[in-house]
């Protein structure tokens, strides 16, 4: 099987959108003369052209709501907001428009749109430019949330959120472009929703998504090494999310980790691990774990930053330290 | 603006049958708000009817037509079923969106009529949005897009007006200055003061003031504005300079303007104005008048009937519409 | 002891800084002329004047920003966002400046801002109007987020609130301005993060906060008729969080619920019960427990959207579910 | 605007040291960047320092200036030590703030200068409440706050004139127009055009439009901008019309202009130009510039080695400062 690199996935999901559906057009800042921030959309502009690859001035709440208005129309946009950090500037038009309208209109309207957006930390960008928001958007009835770490991820829940009427919001985690993966020339999809098990295992089980489900990954690898067989699921979609999978895994383990970067306090990873105990306490050893980025601004020093965010290795202390293996 | 009256006697008697029933509407809902019926936010269009009334039957049926939350006299100019409005004000499983938008938030998607926006502002991005879809496809259909003289200073009238400029996007601005954002006075929160319409030159949109109390002023303006949007040149910006004889809302103790000022106003009240006009003009007599006075009240009548009678929704219909 | 609304506690707490301090002052939408959307500043304008209670253009960021600014160069800025929605439009303004700011400057600058809005719904003002964000604010570090239910917790928050140099979030519920309570003549004050037992009890510990907090307090009192005898807590701050109070009595109760108005999946009722099993698993007899707000959007039919907030019904049938009692 | 020279032969001297220590202290930032040990976005000022060193020093001490992340240039004509400038750059523990801000985010109390503000346009409503303190204390201190051509699309720029302007706050809004916003042209992300300065005056804001590249244009400009900012009649505004010689970022390839017009603009270097004009008339000499020239390369060897070999901060000091 071919291998790719996240970018190129996400890239081909795109052009095959743009090239089967004329109502798929993209808007953005920098999606076109500069062929994107992250170079995900390189070689657009030339080959859709100015009305489908549209360069938008800096102005994060018309562009979004452009592509609300748009989709109301029968349209099909897809907004790169370049980073989540800059959603701020936009989540009214995301969550009191995209997400209420079908609702609010009784089923009249649906709001077909994606917002791709480039989430997490690690490139020492600081505090105002290292955020992880899409919890925040998981929280939001009306909205979808994908989270794709790997190449074939990214490029099956392209295609199927193509099928899907629903505001979405496809976080892409900025360090991981370059992440390279198998992916099958012959034609699939990766169903909203539906969890990944990366690792089977029998005595805990690590949860993560985005970066963190290879740091999970990378953790179950290390605890095989010291005879820990560790179940790794990959959340891939936070909303919908697949409760289903989690409490399968953790009835058979009896114990679970979840692995996050954003904050811990009042993070994602709090649903989680809330859910998972609400539905299987009875088999749970101990408490579920979260495993956060730390509870501060993200700091632009190289090792304070990389300090801040969750470590294959953190997860091994943590697991020992709480279930003593 | 000259006048120059180019609609003939059939179109004045159903004009002034609109701003009455949106009169009567608005009177009828605010009754049902004091006997507990209509609940939430309430905010009545009364005073201003000559706007919607002027503006929106223009448009084309494709064309789209998108407002704030003050919306029932736009929906009601849209053709929107008076009944269905009524029955949403009253959360009825009849309304508009069966009870779950409220007065705020009417849709009517078959009109095109895109709501009912109640976050300040929210409209406007939303609305360029529309037009792309337009430009997108190709097509010569318009958007009108409804604000007050409030939702100007939020960020997005900025964002919205910038981007349809510059792509040249086919929406009409159209601005119902009351001249208050709530308790607000405009001079006191538009730096550029009343005359709001300049700052759409700016960004290079032509713009037009208009009084708002004249219907056949707002229809001639419109009229034009649509004709130039069609054009493909880009949008056009209406300030229609109006006055709401209510409150903000049926909340309001309206403490912050004189009862004189409201008075001097209501002089110009669009509905009587246009019938005096009618009648100096031989456009239609009294006797003609008379009887769509009885009409639109039997009409309100059967409309109220209609929401209090209506069933509420189903308790499961909250689930609902979450997802497409 | 004199009984009085939270309204008028506010508006004693605000006075109190008007008052005293003349580098505090106010802005907002209608505060002014209008005597404030929801009466909380009823003729402020006229007792202190318009440079010091200032009517704003509807233009929430540059707000929220102004008091950004105006705190940095020293002053007290008391900020009104009409409601906890509108936020939304100014939220870059407090993550990404009022939040950050301390931390980037590395302790050059304090941001001694409060802003106060309304939060929850009840009152039939639909999806747009009715939401819970103050859960979001409290995940922000750099934030404090305060939650009273009382007109005695108003005041004293308030008072406290002056003595604390970073941005506050202050969430007033709108079905709470008219609730009545004590609030002693002697000066007090209440101090940030600390919950309050309002119900001693020693089978199952019931938390709540804002509007909340009452249900809980219902809950637990038609659970004592029930014969049961429950614990309710009133968090009053969300951040900081006294997570030491929820523990203790976790540990006494060993059965925990949680009750929050906003949505159950993502809210923050996620973080109480991931702490709380966290910190004190092997005192529980069952799963930490969510009572919320339902995932959907407000509806504004009446009935509708009682049914979609917690009630004390809702509560005890949970805990008769979930705990056989 | 006529040029009317007014500062000395010290000054001269001074402005231009000024410009060249930027000058210089980005292009060591550059080399530091590709050797790995400034990292993160690194935006250089390369280009626009007539900007900064003309209108900065017109401030006084208690005067605040603001601005977005593309700040080095503002920093160090503000007076912000170099060598901390630097080691903030290298996320080092003698930096501005530590190693926790790096560059995008300067700060330095003491000299009023507040950032560094990373998120486009999040600086204008903080500048109009630097400017509400002023207002509110009474005195007649300024703010002078620079943004670029791309932010003044966000909707902040138009809800921060605004207020600025009804509420007169002693604000200089002071655009750095170098016709690009990342990889986008003014012209195709701003209806208005390139001619920004316009739009401030619908904000009935006085504006002027001058060339950024001419340090004494910009010096004249901004000290008449301070006198009238100081006299209470609010704000004034600002474009200094500049370029970038540099690509947006060390990240930008920048595929998206012809180097013919980096070419074309280069002719109008505002320190050769600044250099030319001294020498032909006679206000240095080519010896005094030549050991200015070598004091400054000095300075900036210092400056890098301070940086270099400053401590990394503590692993715990990470927890330090989210809270006061
Ligand atoms: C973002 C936002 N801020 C504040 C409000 C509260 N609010 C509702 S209507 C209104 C006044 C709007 O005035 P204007 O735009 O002039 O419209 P009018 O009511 O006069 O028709 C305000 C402040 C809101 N709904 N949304
Ligand atoms: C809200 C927000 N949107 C987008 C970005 C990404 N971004 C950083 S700088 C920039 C261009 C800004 O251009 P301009 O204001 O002209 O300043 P210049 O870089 O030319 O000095 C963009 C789009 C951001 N940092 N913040
Ligand atoms: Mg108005
Ligand atoms: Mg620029």
């Amino acid at each position: 099987m071919p291998e790719i690199i996240i970018r190129e996935a996400i890239a081909q999901g795109l052009r095959e959108a743009l090239d089967e559906d004329d109502r798929v057009f993209m808007l953005g800042e920098d999606i076109g003369a500069y062929d994107g921030a992250y170079a995900v959309t390189r070689g657009f502009l030339k080959q859709y052209g100015p009305d489908r690859i549209r360069d938008t001035p800096i102005s994060e709440s018309v562009i979004v709501g452009a592509a609300v208005g748009a989709a109301l129309a029968g349209l099909r946009p897809i907004v790169e907001i370049m980073t989540i950090n800059f959603t701020l500037l936009a989540i009214d038009q995301i969550v009191n428009h995209a997400a209420k309208l079908r609702y609010m209109s009784n089923g009249q309207f649906t709001v077909p749109m994606m917002m791709r957006t480039v989430t997490g930390g690690g490139g020492q960008l600081a505090a105002t430019h290292s955020q992880s928001f899409e919890g925040w958007y998981a929280s939001v009835p009306g909205l979808k949330v994908l989270t794709p770490s790997t190449p074939y991820d990214a490029l099956g829940l392209l295609r199927a959120s193509r099928k899907d009427l629903n505001p979405i919001v496809f976080a892409e985690h900025s360090m991981l472009y370059g992440t390279r993966g198998e992916v099958p020339e012959e034609y699939f999809e990766v169903p909203l929703g539906k969890a990944v098990v990366r690792r089977p295992g029998k005595d805990v089980t690590i949860i993560g998504y985005s970066r963190m489900a290879h740091i999970a990954e990378e953790a179950g690898n290390r605890l095989a090494e010291k005879g820990v067989d560790a179940e790794v699921i990959d959340l891939r979609s936070l909303r919908p999310l697949d409760t289903e999978t989690l409490i399968e895994s953790v009835k058979k383990t009896n114990r679970a980790v979840v692995v996050e970067e954003a904050w811990k306090f009042g993070g994602f990873s709090g649903e989680i691990a809330s859910a998972i105990q609400e539905e299987a306490f009875d088999y749970l050893d101990g408490p579920v774990v979260r495993v956060n980025g730390l509870d501060v601004p993200a700091p632009y020093n190289g090792t304070l930053e990389a300090a801040t965010i969750p470590t294959a290795q953190r997860v091994l202390d943590t697991i020992e330290e709480k279930f003593g293996i | 603006m000259e006048l120059a009256v180019d609609i003939d006697k059939n179109q004045v008697a159903d004009y002034y049958r609109q701003m009455l029933m949106i009169r009567r509407f608005e009177e009828a809902a605010g009754r049902l708000y004091l006997q507990g019926l209509v609940r939430g936010f309430l905010h009545l269009y009364i005073g201003e009817e000559a706007v919607a009334v002027g503006a929106i039957p223009v448009l084309d049926v494709q064309d789209y037509v998108i407002t704030h939350y003050r919306d029932h006299g736009h929906a009601l100019a849209r053709g929107v079923d008076p009944k269905a409005v009524m029955a949403e004000l009253c959360g009825k499983a009849t309304g508009t969106s069966g009870g779950k938008g409220g007065s705020m938030h009417i849709f009517d998607v078959d009109r095109h009529f895109m709501g009912g926006h109640a976050i300040v502002g929210g409209q406007l991005p939303i609305a360029t949005g529309l037009a792309l879809s337009i430009k997108q496809r190709g097509g010569d259909g318009a958007v009108m897009c409804f604000f007050g003289d409030g939702a100007v200073n939020e960020g997005e009238f900025h964002e919205s007006l910038n981007l349809a400029s510059l792509w040249k996007l086919p929406v009409i601005f159209f601005l119902e200055n009351n001249l208050y954002g709530m308790g607000s006075h405009v001079d006191k929160t538009h730096a550029a003061g009343r005359d709001i319409y300049a700052s759409a030159e700016y960004y290079k949109i032509p713009a037009v003031q208009i009084d708002g109390m004249d219907l056949l002023a707002v229809h001639e303006a419109s009229a034009e504005a649509l004709k130039k949007v069609r054009s493909g040149d880009g949008p056009v910006f209406l300030e229609a300079m109006t006055y709401r004889f209510r409150g903000h809302s049926m909340a309001d103790p309206v403490a912050y303007r004189e009862t004189s000022e409201v008075e001097e106003w209501r002089v110009n009240d669009p509905i009587e104005r246009f019938k005096s006009f009618s009648l100096a003009e031989g456009l239609m007599s009294e006797d003609e008048l008379a009887q769509i006075d009885r009409e639109v009240i039997e009409t309100i009548e059967e409309v109220v009937e209609f929401a209090k009678n209506s069933p509420e929704p189903e308790l499961d219909s909250l689930w609902d519409n979450v997802y497409a």
